[in-house]
Parts: structure tokens; C-alpha cells; sequence
């Protein structure tokens, strides 16, 4: 019963492991499913060059949710792509391939690229707060950028679907959200990190990041995911990958009323273990239960009405 | 202590030979031996350190200087505040007729569990290597803790000129070994392995891996094969921990994701 | 030593209540200063007219934080007016009188009115997120409609000092600040509400708040708030309310760091009591002492160097 | 139980004749006589009610039909599903040989309070008033556990007619009254505080005020002159909280904040 349709794909459950976590290899995903009872996993955010990203403290825990700015480091596509081959071959979880470009036409060719990987989905970071330093604002605060970064990597996409990933900021993510239907995007990843934020030690007086501010993500920022999916799912026809602060099932079920197809889950990593997937796909199951549903398709958007 | 970053004074710093010391700090957290912290030097950067020592009041780690980070750590003075969060990871297992192993500052997770297995009244015998004497840290605590304590070094400036892996196999036979510990440079794991496994002898070793996080989100610290976190379910292994991993000895991952 | 000078104000203590809180009468803000210790209040937002605002539940405690869509309901100008003068003659403590409007003119208007209580400052409110579905996007998500509010409150002000009171949103609170100093304003409030964020009971399976959205305060929101407050001291001279998430004194002197005048406190009295301005008075002070420093002035900014 | 939103099921309902309804619950929280939860019906608004039982296992509350709320609430069945959070404010305090005012639905805090005097072997005796006999809620619970009880309805329909105010003070010199509290309109306490602060006799009021967030921080509640928060500070209020209170039986403040 926790069973899903997303889009061409069959997923044992709606869970899905979040883009920079625990996504940088093959063994490591192959873990988050096997052992953790992810549904689905996502790679970290790769683009053609490899990048260093911000040196530490790069990720901070705080008292209500994480602070990172992990600043996009990866390894470049060439070993990612051979990482997405490698879990392919060891694992039937479906792989969605994050990725991201310094321009609209990097995205295009990064993409171009990881099709070779085949991967079942395509997922275009374009919202990532961290990295407004070197890229100015991200590309996901304009309407414009994203029209575009959709289209491109749409034509270069072939069979694979894509979903674009936005972030609470910007325009509003429902405006952005129907940019990327019409565009052409066959689902949509909401939200990214919050803020940006920043943490200050109080006795050597500085911010505590090396990049000082980072993105916050975890319990913090549930309600503002859950209030993305639920305009999301009330401006666009395509699914959503609600994804944000959820670490226990309840919140997963608010994200499944509030409009969500899969769930998308990073942080609760930190809070739950790994096995956070098999716990909330779990507690989703004894909800459905419990109220004589059959199905999630049964709740989905339920508070809508 | 908790997760969340606080920053304590350096108490008191020893400093056993150049490049080699070790810093003290009010006790902040407990620790089993083998678990690691966070040390953050303020505008430089964060990286893990084991805790080589605990005290009623005062937590100790000790350093190498390698790089940039630990060139940082050698200029540290007493006063300095320093970032620390922790611990992480999973210990040590407490055997007994055990044989240490440490080569280098891999010997720091050890001192610790040297005084939690003598603490236990559980014999063990030391088998300690470096470059040079001063390197061989804290020999006299070893010797005096453990039943018998070997020592190389690779200049033979302190105990037998070589290699802690010279004469391993005649150790473990005349100490009558049951279990080994390990903790040094990875080619050393490769080495004692090879020697080991053979004899079907259990052992855990204490790894390293390039970190970010620390709480296991991150995935720059797992290890091919088995897809195991070091930062939490590490950084120590047992044989069977380390079956699945394919990557032992070969290059490691860098702050990219690369392997370098 | 908690002393702190504020444009031409003294305050006994940095600590101001923050707008929204307990500052709908004289009586409520002048326990806020006896009993509570705050070094000033702000009032309630108000308009030229009364509104009801949204129904309960319009304030919503989660895990985190605050979630809430009180609506800006309001008695309007001439009750404020009436609370204002009877505050200034029954307390010393300096009053801030916060005003919105629904269009410029409306700012123009309130302003106007609200010189004749000689409130000590007049926040101007373009950043309240709950009001999109009746007023659109907030003022503050736009340079122009900021440009033009901080002028025009300034023409009708008089004397009396302006601070606008932005949020986290829109096109980055560091460039609106910038537009704010630009156009005569004396001080900048930051931040808002963030979000807006929703929660979903999962059991009837609706939005709580009969806003369904609302803006997230607390806890939750202080690596924002100190991000937030950090970038605009970097982009302006003004000084700075730092408002959010503030519940302990350590969040205070990160505020204070990052660079803040004055502290905002509005949720904390929600998790620390009413005196929650004397518990943080205190412990900054102590902070101070046991550091060496003789003033607030010697460390406000310190975490920029 | 918490400040935070959860919903529970009705699961019995008690009609005490038209518009005045007791509502129980599973018990999900301790509450002390004069605290009160918010409800919140989904789609249609959330106010404050009194506790006004509490049993092993359930909670009551007494609701009576004024307006919109009040109205929704008697349209709920056994199983609809109601949001409770709290419980909120502060209690009464216990008192020996005291009298029990209540008027019309302000009985449904008396009766909590009635429970524990009793249990604490108090004696108190009980004056209950309403417009009608079905609005004197639970008399026969306040027969049983008071020394006396005295009745009064506006239409005679119980005890005697006429208000409770009537026979007060004979009441209270009769009974050897040493405290009073009351819950009831407003105009119920202004006409009580008129005749016994010249007795110099202490008491305690429940009132009522429009509240919104219940936790101290809308300020929508608050009470002129003091300062005091109704939802924190009171509901319960004695006469010294009362002293700077300048508002007693005049306007309150609406939803917008303005005195109607
Ligand atoms: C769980 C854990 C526990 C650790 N405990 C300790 C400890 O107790 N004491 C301690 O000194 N270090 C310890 N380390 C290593 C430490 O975190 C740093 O990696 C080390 O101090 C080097 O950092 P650096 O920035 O100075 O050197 P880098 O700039 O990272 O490296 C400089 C050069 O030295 C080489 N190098 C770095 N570290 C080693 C090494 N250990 N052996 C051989 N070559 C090396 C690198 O490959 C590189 O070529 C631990 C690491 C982990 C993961
Ligand atoms: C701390 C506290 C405890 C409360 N406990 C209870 C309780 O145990 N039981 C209960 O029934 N109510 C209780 N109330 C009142 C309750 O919260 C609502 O105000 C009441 O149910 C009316 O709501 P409504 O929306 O139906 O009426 P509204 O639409 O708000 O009012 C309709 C009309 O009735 C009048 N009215 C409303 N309430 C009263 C009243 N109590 N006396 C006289 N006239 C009134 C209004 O002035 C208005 O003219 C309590 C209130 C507070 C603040
Ligand atoms: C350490 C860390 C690294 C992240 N890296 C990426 C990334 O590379 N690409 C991306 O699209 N999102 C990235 N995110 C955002 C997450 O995918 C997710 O959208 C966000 O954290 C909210 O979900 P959560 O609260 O479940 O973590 C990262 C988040 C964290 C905490
Ligand atoms: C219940 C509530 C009501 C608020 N009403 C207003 C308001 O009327 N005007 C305004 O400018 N800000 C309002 N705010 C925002 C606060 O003034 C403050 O900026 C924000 O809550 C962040 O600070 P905090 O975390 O200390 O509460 C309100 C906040 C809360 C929680
Ligand atoms: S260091 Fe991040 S998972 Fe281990
Ligand atoms: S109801 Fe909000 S302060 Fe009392």
C-alpha cells in the first residue's frame, strides 16, 4: 500500500532521499536504500568540473534544523556518471541525477552528459542559496532564468524526465512552479534550503560557517515547505516532490495533503538515522491504516478540500 | 556538548618533539575511546581529531602536523579558543589479551583505550611505531598500562629500527593474542590484514577519511563497497565491517568527492 | 552599562518589544517595561481603520517556533493615538509607533496622524507576509514601493524619526536597506516574519490556521535574522533593530555582533515570559562583563572584522 | 498536552435542554479549576472554554449558545473530530469555608473547583444563578458536595427567582462566609466586588475577555490599567489584581482590538 506511481516510475514507497545527502557514491545510495528503505535516491548536485566547494565548518547543526553551505562541492560528472551506472547495475531504486551549471548553457550541456547515465530522473538545482557570491542571486529567483534552464534542459533531456527544484524564495514558488509546466518540466522538487542564515559564535566573535552564511534546512523550515507543495499543488497539474523538514511521519503526511507524490528527505537523516525512509514510509502505512485508506493517491491533496 | 558548535580555551599544550603535541581543554564531553571530535580553528577550517585522553576535568587530543590544518594547530597558544563538537562515531569494544597496534598519531585513539582496557583489568600488549622517537607519543603510559610494549622506529632512534609490522606475527604468537587493535596510516591496515586474516584473529581498526559534517549527512566518509559512514558507524571497523569494503588502501576521497 | 543611545534616544537597555506583541494598549506595554524590563516597545501595527483580522486560530506555536496570521487587525489610528499619549504620560521608557498601509497614500495618511501621538519613532510595516491574498505581494518584496513608502513617511513624519521594518524576502534585505538609507529613512527593522509557512492537522486534514498561511517567528528564524541583520549593517549607516527569533541573551549578542542597535524581542515573551527583556538585559550585560567590555558600542558590528 | 494544535473525537455529549450542551473528551491533559483549553473547530473559528471536569480518563467542558462558535459547537456529534490546546492561565487557589458564585455558563468552572474543595475536605457553600432551570448545570453535583446550596433563576423556574446577587450578603453573614469566588457575567461582578469590598472579604474571579493566541504574547486580552494578560496571568483574578483594573463591566475589546 505504500506503493507509488511518480511519473513512468514504480517506487516501492513515496520516500526519497534529498539531493546532498549521503549522494555522492554508489555504495553510499545503495545503503540509504537497502538499509534505510528509501524509495528513491538522489545524487548530490553535480556539474561538468569538479568543485571543492567551502571548507568547514560547512554543515551546523543548530537547535531547530541545520545550517549548510556545503558550496556545491562534487566530484564532477565524469565520476558521478560512473557512480549513477554503478547503483544502477547493484540496485532497482530508481536514481534521480542532480545537477547544476554556472550558466544557463552549462545546464544544458550537464545534462547533455548525464543522460549517458541514464538515470530516471533529472533533477535541476536551481536554487541553491549558498552560492550567491560567485553566481550572483540563483537562477531560480527569476522567472526569466528558469523559463529557460527549463527549456534547455528539456530539448537535451531526451526520454528522461526532469524536475526542476525551487526554492521558497524569489518570485513565489507557485509562479515559478507554472514557469516550469509551460516550460515543459514533468514534475517539480519544493523546496530547496531556507534563508540564507547565519550562526555567531559569541566568543571568537565570528560567523561560524566558513562561507558564513549557509541554507537552513530540518524541522525549522517544515511549515514553509509544506505551505510550497500545498501552492504548488494548487498552480501546476504536474507531481511534486515535497521535501523539507520532514523527519518524522506526520510530517510526511502533512506533505502528502499539502499536494506531494514523494517526499523528499535530508536532514531527517541527522534526526532519525538512516533508516528515517523505513520509519516514515512505516507510519505513513499505519496512518493510511488507521483511517481505512487504501492508498496514498487517496490523500493526496486532501487538504485542499 | 552536544552537536552544536561551542568554543572552549586551550588549557595546557605538551609539546613531545617537533610537529607532535597535544592540547588540553576543560572536559566538555565524555568520550570512549576511538570516538572522534570536530576542532574548529576559527577563519582556517574544521577538521576531526580523536580524543587520545580523558581526565577527571580535562580532555586531551593530540596532533601531527601535516598540512595547513595541523600546521594551524601547532600554533595554537594556551588561551586560544578553539571550536570543538562531539563526539562522534563508535568506539572501541573492550577485549581481552589484545594487541595494540598504533603507527604514527594513529597511536593518540589508543592511549585512551590503552586506560579503558587496563581500567577493565584486561591484559594487552603494545605495539607502537613512527618515524622517530618523539613521534612514538606517550610511550611510557603504554609501557607501563600494557603487559609488554614493543616499539620501532623508522630511524631507530627509540626501539627497534623498522616497521611495527616486522615482527607482528612473532608478537601475536608469543603474547598469545586474541584480538587486535589497529590505528595508524591506512597502508598499515592493508599490511596487518594481509598478515592477519589468515589466522582468522578478530580485530578493529581505527580509520581516516576526509569529513565534512561529521553526523553522517554529508557522504563524504563513506567508504565504497559497504556504503558505512565513518563519522558514524565508524571511524572503527571490525574484520567484518571491513569484508564489504573495497576501497581499503586506495586512494581516498577529497573535500570534491574526487579520489585523489 | 546596558545603556544604549538610539538615534537622539537613551535607552536604559537595548531590548525593544517587538510589533505585534502586547502592543495593542498603554497598559500592556507599560507592563512590558515595569515588570517585563524592556528598554522600549513598539506598538501593534496599526491603519487609519479598525480590522478585525483573520479568525483563530491565528496564532499557531509548532516545534520551532510561531507560526501566525493575526491579519493586522487593528482598533485603528484614533485608539492608538488615544494608547500612545496615555503610554508617554504614564511611562518613560520611548514608544515606537508602528503603521501600514494598504496603499502609499495610506502611508502618507497614517504617518501624518500618528505624529500628532509624538511617538518617539514610527516603524513603517511593508514586510508583513500574511496580507498577499488582500494586498498583493508586501510593499517591501519591491525597490520602488520601498523607495517611494520611505519617502513619503519622511515628508510626513516631521521630526519624528523612520525606521522601515523589512523582511527576508524580495530582493534581499541588504539592497532594500540600501534604497531605504537612500530615501531618508533613520533605521532599518530586521527582520519579519519568514515564509510564510502552512501546517496541516493531519487528522481533519486541513490547514490549522484560518489563514491557512501564516509567517514563521521564533526560534526557528534566528540564523536568518542574524544573516539578515549582518548583510545590512555591511550595506548601511542607519542603525539597526535586529528583530528575530531573539529568546536568550546568546541570541542577543549575535544580533548585537552582527550588528544591531537595538534587540527586538517579540516571540521570546511567548518562551521566556514577559520578562524575558530583563533576562537578556542581564545576561548581555554579564556576557559584557565577563569579556571586559565597558559597552555595547565596543562589540556591535564585532563579528564584520 | 501542549500548546501545540491536536484534535481529538467528541465522545460524549450531555444536552443540559436548548443551548446548553457539556462536551467530553479522552482526558490528554491535567488541568486545575479555572484553567481553560482553546477549541478549535476546523473551518470555523477557535475560543476559549473553561474546564469544567475532569474524570480518570475524560475532560468536560460546558458550553452554553450565544453566537457563531457557541452555535457550531451544539451542532457537534459524538466522533467529529474538535482541536483542543492548553490548558492555559492560572487556577484557583483553595480555600476554607468559602462561597461559590456562579451565573448562568460561568458554573462550568465552579464545578471543577467544587470537585477539589471537596476532596480537600473544605467547606464551601454554593450559589448558582441562571436565566432558566436547565442552565443551572450539574446542580445536583453541587447539593451533593456543598454545605448548602442556594439556587437562583431569573424566571423562577429553580430555587428562588431573582439574581443571585439578591441575597448575598445575608448569605454570607449566615453561612460564615470567609472567601468568595465567582465566574459569571460581568455585570455579576461588578455587582458582587460593590457589595463585599466593604466587608474586606477576599475573592476570586473567572472572567473573560476575546482572546486570540491563548499564550501570552497577541496582547488581545489584556486588561487595562494592570497590564495583567487574562490568558496567562488570569483567568482567575483576585481582588488585588483587580484593584488596577479599570475596565470592570465596561466595553471589552473585539477582534480589531476597539472597546465595543
Ligand atoms: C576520525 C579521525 C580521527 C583523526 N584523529 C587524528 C588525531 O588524533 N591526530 C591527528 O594528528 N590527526 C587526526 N586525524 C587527521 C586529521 O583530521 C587531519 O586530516 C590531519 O591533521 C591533517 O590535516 P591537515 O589539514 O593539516 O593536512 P592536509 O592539508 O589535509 O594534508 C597534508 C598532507 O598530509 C597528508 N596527510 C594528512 N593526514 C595524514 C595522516 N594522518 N597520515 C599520513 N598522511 C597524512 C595528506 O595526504 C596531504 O598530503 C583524524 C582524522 C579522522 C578522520
Ligand atoms: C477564559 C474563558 C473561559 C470561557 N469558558 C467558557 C465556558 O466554559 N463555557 C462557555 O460557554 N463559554 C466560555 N467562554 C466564552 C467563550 O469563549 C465564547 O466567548 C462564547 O462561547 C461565545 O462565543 P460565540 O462565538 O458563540 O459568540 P459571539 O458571536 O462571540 O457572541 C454572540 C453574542 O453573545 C454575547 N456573549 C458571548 N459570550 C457571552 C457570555 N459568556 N455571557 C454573555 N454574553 C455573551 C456576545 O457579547 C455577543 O453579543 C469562556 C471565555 C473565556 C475567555
Ligand atoms: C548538507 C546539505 C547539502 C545539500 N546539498 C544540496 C545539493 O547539492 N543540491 C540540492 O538541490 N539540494 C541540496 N540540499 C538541500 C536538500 O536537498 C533539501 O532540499 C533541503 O535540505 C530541505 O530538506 P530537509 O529539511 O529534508 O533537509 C542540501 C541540504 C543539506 C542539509
Ligand atoms: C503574533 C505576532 C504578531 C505580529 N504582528 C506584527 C505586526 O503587527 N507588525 C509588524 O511589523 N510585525 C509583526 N510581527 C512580527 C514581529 O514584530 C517580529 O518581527 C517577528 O515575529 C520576528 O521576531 P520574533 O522571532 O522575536 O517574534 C508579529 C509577530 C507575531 C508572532
Ligand atoms: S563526514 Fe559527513 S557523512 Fe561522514
Ligand atoms: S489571548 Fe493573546 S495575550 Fe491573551
Amino acid at each position: 500500500m505504500s506503493q507509488v506511481k511518480f511519473l513512468n516510475l514504480k517506487l516501492k514507497n513515496p520516500t526519497v532521499l534529498a539531493s546532498g545527502i549521503l549522494g555522492l557514491t554508489a555504495s553510499s545510495m545503495k545503503r540509504v536504500v537497502e538499509f534505510g528503505g528509501a524509495g528513491a535516491v538522489t545524487t548530490k548536485s553535480f556539474n561538468i568540473e569538479w568543485r571543492k566547494g567551502h571548507k568547514n565548518p560547512s554543515i551546523l547543526p543548530f537547535r531547530h534544523g541545520l545550517l549548510n553551505a556545503v558550496g556545491l562541492s562534487n566530484p564532477g560528472i565524469d565520476e558521478m556518471v560512473k557512480e549513477i551506472r554503478l547503483f544502477r547495475r547493484q540496485c532497482d531504486a530508481p536514481i534521480f541525477a542532480s545537477v547544476f551549471g554556472r550558466t544557463i548553457d552549462e545546464f544544458a550541456e550537464v545534462t547533455r552528459l548525464t543522460v549517458e547515465a541514464e538515470p530516471d530522473l533529472i533533477e535541476v538545482n536551481i536554487s541553491c542559496p549558498n552560492v550567491h557570491s560567485e553566481f550572483g542571486q540563483p537562477f531560480g529567483n527569476s522567472c526569466e532564468d528558469t523559463a529557460k534552464i527549463t527549456e534547455i534542459v528539456k530539448k537535451n533531456a531526451g526520454d528522461i524526465p526532469v524536475s526542476i527544484k525551487l526554492g521558497p524564495h524569489g518570485p513565489g514558488v507557485a509562479r515559478l512552479a507554472r514557469v516550469c509546466e509551460e516550460h515543459g518540466a514533468d514534475a517539480i522538487t519544493a523546496i530547496n534550503t531556507v534563508g540564507p542564515g547565519m550562526l555567531i559564535d559569541i566568543e571568537v566573535r565570528k560567523p561560524i560557517l566558513s562561507n558564513k552564511t549557509g541554507g537552513v534546512s530540518g524541522p525549522a523550515i517544515l511549515p514553509i515547505a509544506v505551505k510550497s507543495v500545498y501552492e504548488v499543488y494548487k498552480a501546476v497539474n504536474i507531481p511534486i516532490i515535497g521535501t523539507g523538514g520532514v523527519t518524522v511521519p506526520e510530517d510526511a503526511v502533512q506533505m502528502i495533503l499539502a499536494g506531494a507524490t514523494l517526499i523528499g528527505i535530508g536532514t531527517g537523516v541527522y534526526y532519525q538515522g538512516i533508516d528515517v525512509f523505513k520509519k516514515i514510509e512505516q507510519g505513513v502505512r499505519e496512518y493510511l491504516d488507521r483511517h481505512g485508506f487504501k492508498s496514498i493517491e487517496e490523500i493526496r491533496g486532501g487538504a485542499h478540500e | 556538548m552536544s552537536d552544536l558548535m561551542q568554543t572552549f580555551p586551550v588549557k595546557r599544550i605538551i609539546e613531545h618533539g617537533p610537529g607532535v603535541k597535544s592540547f588540553y581543554f576543560d572536559r566538555m564531553t565524555d568520550a570512549v575511546a576511538g570516538q572522534f571530535v570536530n576542532v574548529w580553528l576559527p577563519g582556517i577550517d574544521e577538521k576531526p581529531y580523536s580524543v587520545s585522553a580523558l581526565g577527571e576535568d580535562w580532555l586531551e587530543i593530540s596532533v601531527k602536523a601535516y598540512g595547513v590544518f595541523s600546521g594551524a594547530m601547532m600554533k595554537l597558544k594556551v588561551g586560544d579558543l578553539v571550536g570543538i563538537r562531539g563526539p562522534f562515531g563508535k568506539g572501541f569494544t573492550f577485549r581481552d589479551n589484545a594487541l595494540i597496534i598504533g603507527g604514527g598519531i594513529g597511536i593518540a585513539p589508543l592511549r585512551i583505550l590503552a586506560r579503558e582496557l587496563s581500567e577493565r583489568n584486561f591484559r594487552f600488549v603494545s605495539l607502537l611505531g613512527a618515524a622517530t622517537a618523539h613521534e612514538v607519543i606517550f610511550v611510557d603510559d603504554f609501557r607501563r598500562r600494557s603487559s609488554n610494549c614493543y616499539v620501532t622506529t623508522d630511524d631507530g632512534t627509540l626501539g627497534k629500527k623498522g616497521l611495527v609490522t616486522d615482527d607482528l606475527l612473532e608478537i601475536i604468537k608469543k603474547e598469545k593474542i586474541e584480538f587486535v587493535y589497529a590505528a595508524g596510516p591506512e597502508i598499515m591496515f592493508v599490511k596487518i590484514k594481509e598478515l592477519i586474516d589468515p589466522l582468522g584473529i578478530a580485530y578493529e581498526f581505527c580509520l581516516e577519511r576526509y569529513m565534512k559534517c561529521g553526523i553522517g549527512i554529508c557522504g563524504q566518509c563513506t567508504l565504497d563497497g559497504s556504503g558505512i559512514r565513518l563519522c558514524v558507524e565508524g571511524p572503527v571497523l571490525n574484520q567484518d565491517d571491513l569484508k564489504a569494503v573495497t576501497e581499503l588502501g586506495l586512494p581516498h576521497r577529497d573535500a570534491s568527492g574526487r579520489r585523489v
